[in-house]
């Protein structure tokens, strides 16, 4: 009990039914803490209910069973409001979220609906949108920007409101690669410069990478929770995860195949790289190993 | 927690109407189908605001009627006429959604209002065309309004048969 | 150009009227000094306005034949055969026609092309604000305007790539009678409105995630100003207005 | 520009978004006309003058499967929905309907399906549909525009695997425009990249990635393999059969390298 205020958010044996689906839960007694600042990454293959996890923490999905509670707010009909306006989320189809006829009139968007003065209105988008390498499209219409661009439109309209939480309900899912990477690298910086929580449901590997934590989803269950390179380490079973193998594990198991057996557990490339080495130019250098008796 | 739900309703309600709209304009605005018999030209407009009219009722029909009347105008170079028919389009999807009632069969329920919002269309424009620029003007609008209605209400017809047999919410009238 | 589009609206509104209340020679000649003032103003080449001429040039030709051909019995008969009568008085009603699809055609055109679709929906919303008073939701009928028109490029772009999937499985639009083609739009109509309801389910999702209750509660970032140069069109209008009222009693 | 593609080939066509990819794989199915130039697929020939009409054989040799395919879905059933294709060109309604159950297999879904609406399936299940609708139609060529956006790395796989499976086993040339390169190392026998309309460089994998460094700077990724070899390159290591672009490759190369122990 004495956790309970280092909690950002608390979510207790939550269940949700969707009202036309008669057979199963898309959620059922799910429970988990997240820590202030942290990031976590929820996984799960498609259809296993972590999209529906993210609308319920944010009040929109009205939840069968359970507690949310975010900053020590509980999630009621009555405090929806209060708790929406700690979280910022960013949805999967950059089309699909963009509100305004303009980049500057999307970005205020969330601030009108704070019924914020017009002068502060004007100088947070202004910095909101300078924070997003996205000034020089001000005026542009969405139809011109690309999908990369659409979503960090939508982070500049977060970044704008200063909300404690960001969740990304895979927000890079629908990007090229280009994309995605400019995106995860701004989300990286507004993690950490403003101890932001991100909670970011997703496929991609890279961005599970960078989560202090990672809990796996699996037909509206919560199957794991452990670090990311606990969760790694379980290879080919990442599939089944939603996640893909990470390629150091491709490669030990390409090598095992091969008679050549790697070290246990997850690597990072820079680990595999070192033991490679090590094991290829060990044996050149001195050609045979002292043998101990 | 489901106390919220009203709002969300109303709100989704909105923005259905308001997609519908661009649909419609969308459409409007890039398929043009050109009718040898008279020289003229027929645009799916009705097709949205009918469809949109009979699936969601009103306010939807009432808001996709004038909006997208409204906006092709604007769009496509006739301000002139923008408030014309912005009010036209607008009664015309108003007649239809307060009509139909797809319970009632296909000639009764569907057609019928159709018909009534064709009408609507049809004298509409020949009373504003006459008043900018003469009874003549007015009656020469007449022969290509109604291949237009004709079109909207044939593909109307085939396409909410199709959307309501995919869709069971649409069916029942959930969503309205 | 800048003007208040608020402002450019009413004018438009009012310019028609105008229009009709135009009766003779003298009035019709205020009014091409008006328009012609209104082009330069706006410094868009007179190229442009006869382009938005060319579409219609036929129906303004039939109407102007019908005109003069079946106007009311009045003044000096040129000419006799059967029913049809021209006369002084057609000849007249015709040439007023012709001059006021010109001049309608015209100032459509230079609001169209000195106004932004955006700020003309802004400015129609605004207009509206006095319904207010008789419970019409006027905010939230602009919100609605304003995605709307965010919305129609996005849709259009997905119309273009579903027509061209169908037509990859062989579908051919724009060929055959009108029955044909309203069956081969049934590919097309489908797909295009079950993600037309998707995509406004996400998006009203989106909106109250960032915090959206309702459209009375809200500032607004967006707003238009009334100029100094909005009152001149106006005195200038009304100048206009009074000498056509004077034309009317001679 | 000019681009040849060998029969029962398998090309990948990379670029970054904008480079012209889609517009080029417009043209092979005659979506696009060339306004200059001529295209030619197998006995077809299209130029500028081609006629409509003409156009329609071509249609049915070469299908394609655009980004999210799911969209094109609209019939009742599962089984008209795949059987629509073929009846626009010509094949009797009980023919297509069969053919649809026996695609409907093909792409791994159950036969059971047929008659269920595609509405009810996850977006996955959809795409196979779509992807049925177009193999039904029994093209020779197969146009892959990104064919696994949005899915999850597992649908991804089995999506990838599928098609591999239909250019080895029905010697279907595949067209593969996409943004990941992992796939282009693993399946691709050719690779074309473009850049701003124009097709920059034709080779094989190997030619195209063995060059990490013009790829950067035309902003494009490099296979994780491939990275992985290069740095190992930088601390001396050889790759005497060139920069291996898998994990199977790179394995291949260091077991044979593999001190004996």
């Amino acid at each position: 009990m004495t956790q309970r205020m280092e909690n950002i958010i608390e979510v207790h044996n939550l269940a949700y039914r969707y009202p036309d689906a008669e057979q199963h839960a898309a959620l059922d007694g799910v429970s988990f803490d997240v820590h202030p600042g942290e990031w976590l990454a929820i996984v799960g293959h498609n259809g296993s209910g972590k999209s529906t996890l993210a609308k319920a923490l944010d009040g929109l999905l009205p939840f069968t069973q359970g507690t949310v509670t975010v900053g020590s707010i509980v999630l009621t009909p009555e405090t929806v409001w209060q708790v929406r306006a700690q979280i910022g989320m960013i949805f999967q189809n950059p089309d699909n979220q963009f509100v305004g006829a303009t980049v500057e009139d999307d970005v205020a968007f969330g601030l009108e609906n704070r019924q914020l003065p017009r002068d502060e209105m004007r100088t947070r988008v202004a910095a909101a949108l300078e924070r997003v390498g996205m000034t020089k499209f001000a005026n542009r219409a969405p139809s011109s920007l690309s999908g990369g661009q659409k979503q960090r439109v939508a982070l500049a309209g977060i970044v704008a409101m200063a909300p404690k939480i960001l969740i990304l309900d895979e927000a890079t899912s629908m990007l090229d690669p280009q994309g995605r990477q400019a995106m995860l690298a701004l989300v990286r910086e507004l993690h950490r410069e403003q101890h932001l929580t991100v909670i970011s449901i997703t496929h991609d590997i890279d961005e599970a990478a960078n989560a202090n934590r990672i809990l796996v989803i699996d037909d509206g269950h919560l199957i794991e929770e452990d670090v990311p390179a606990a969760i790694f380490a379980q290879g080919e079973r990442l599939m089944d995860m939603g996640l893909d193998v990470p390629f150091t594990a491709k490669l030990a198991a390409a090598l095992q195949q091969r008679g050549i057996t790697p070290p246990t557990g997850y690597q990072t490339t820079q680990e595999m790289e070192e033991w490679l080495w090590q094991s290829l130019s060990n044996t050149s250098a001195t050609p045979t190993k002292p043998t101990h008796p | 927690m489901g106390g919220n739900n009203v709002a969300n309703h109303k709100l989704k309600q909105e923005i259905l109407a308001a997609v519908l709209a661009a649909l419609t304009i969308a459409l409007s605005l890039m398929i043009v189908i050109p009718v040898p018999a008279t020289h003229g030209m027929v645009t799916l407009c009705e097709v949205g605001i009918y469809t949109s009219a009979i699936l969601f009722g009103n306010p939807v029909g009432v808001f996709v009627g004038g909006a997208s009347g409204f906006m092709i105008d604007v769009l496509s170079g006739y301000p002139e006429w923008c408030l014309f028919s912005l009010v036209i389009h607008g009664l015309q999807g108003l007649v239809v959604a307060a009509l139909a009632h797809r319970a009632s069969g296909v000639v009764r329920g569907l057609v019928l209002p159709m018909l009534a919002g064709s009408l609507v269309m049809v004298v509409g424009y020949y009373l504003a065309t006459s008043l900018l620029f003469g009874w003549p003007a007015g009656l020469a609008s007449i022969p290509g309004n109604l291949i237009q209605v004709g079109f909207g209400l044939v593909v109307t017809v085939t396409l909410v048969a199709s959307l309501t047999r995919f869709n069971p919410k649409l069916s029942k009238g959930m969503i309205r | 150009h800048r003007l208040d589009p608020r402002n450019k609206l009413m004018l438009s509104f009012c310019y028609i009227i105008l229009v009709f209340l135009a009766n003779n020679w003298l009035s019709y000649l205020i009014l091409i000094a008006l328009t012609l003032g209104a082009i330069r103003a706006s410094t868009i080449r007179l190229g442009f306005f006869l382009r938005g001429i060319r579409p219609l040039i036929w129906l303004i030709l039939f109407t102007v034949a019908l005109q003069l051909l079946f106007s009311p019995a009045g003044g000096h008969v040129y000419w006799h055969w059967a029913f049809i009568n021209i006369t002084q008085f057609g000849v007249i009603n015709a040439g007023y026609i012709f001059i006021r699809f010109l001049l309608i055609i015209m100032m459509s055109t230079l609001l169209t092309l000195s106004t932004q679709p955006l700020d003309i929906a802004t400015g129609l919303a605004s207009l509206m604000k006095p319904l207010r008073w008789v419970k019409v939701p006027v905010d939230t009928l602009a919100m609605m305007l304003s995605i709307a028109l965010r919305f129609v490029p996005t849709l259009m772009d997905e119309a273009q790539k579903i027509m061209n999937a169908q037509r990859a499985r062989g579908v051919d639009f724009g060929e055959g009678g009108l029955f044909k083609q309203a069956k081969a739009l049934l590919p097309l109509m489908v797909p295009l409105f079950m993600s037309a309801f998707n995509r406004a389910e996400d998006l009203s999702i989106a909106m109250e995630a960032r915090g959206y209750q309702d459209s009375e509660h809200r500032s607004q970032y967006r707003i238009l100003t009334w100029q100094r140069r909005d009152t001149v069109t106006w005195v200038i209008f009304a100048l206009g207005l009074a000498l056509i009222l004077i034309c009317r009693r001679w | 520009m000019s681009l040849t593609v060998p029969d029962h080939g398998y090309l990948a066509v990379i670029g970054h978004t904008g480079s012209g990819k889609s517009t080029l794989i417009q043209q092979l199915n005659a979506l696009l006309k060339p306004t200059t130039g001529r295209l030619t697929v197998d006995e077809f020939t299209i130029t500028p003058t081609t006629t409509n009409a003409a156009l329609k054989p071509l249609r049915q040799h070469v299908g394609m499967v655009f980004q999210f395919p799911e969209s094109q879905l609209f019939e009742e059933t599962i089984q008209k929905d795949i059987a629509f294709g073929p009846q626009n060109f010509g094949v009797a309604e009980a023919d297509a309907l069969a053919l649809a159950d026996q695609m409907l297999t093909q792409v791994g879904l159950d036969a059971s399906y047929a008659q269920r609406s595609p509405f009810e399936l996850s977006g996955g299940q959809m795409r196979r549909v779509a992807i049925a609708g177009v193999l039904a139609m029994h093209p020779q060529v197969l146009v892959l525009d990104e064919p696994t956006a949005g899915l999850d790395p597992q649908g991804r796989q089995e999506m990838m695997d599928l098609f591999e499976r239909l250019h080895r086993e029905q010697g279907l040339t595949i067209v593969l425009v996409t943004h990941q390169m992992e796939d282009v190392a693993q399946y691709a026998e050719q690779v074309a990249v473009m850049r701003q309309g124009k097709l920059v460089k034709v080779g094989t994998p190997q030619e195209i990635f063995g060059d990490p460094a013009w790829l950067r700077a035309n902003q494009l990724d490099v296979p994780r393999a491939a990275q992985f070899a290069q740095k190992l390159a930088t601390r001396g290591v050889t790759w005497p059969q060139g920069l291996p672009l898998t994990a199977t490759a790179l394995a291949d190369q260091l077991a044979a390298q593999w001190p004996k122990g």
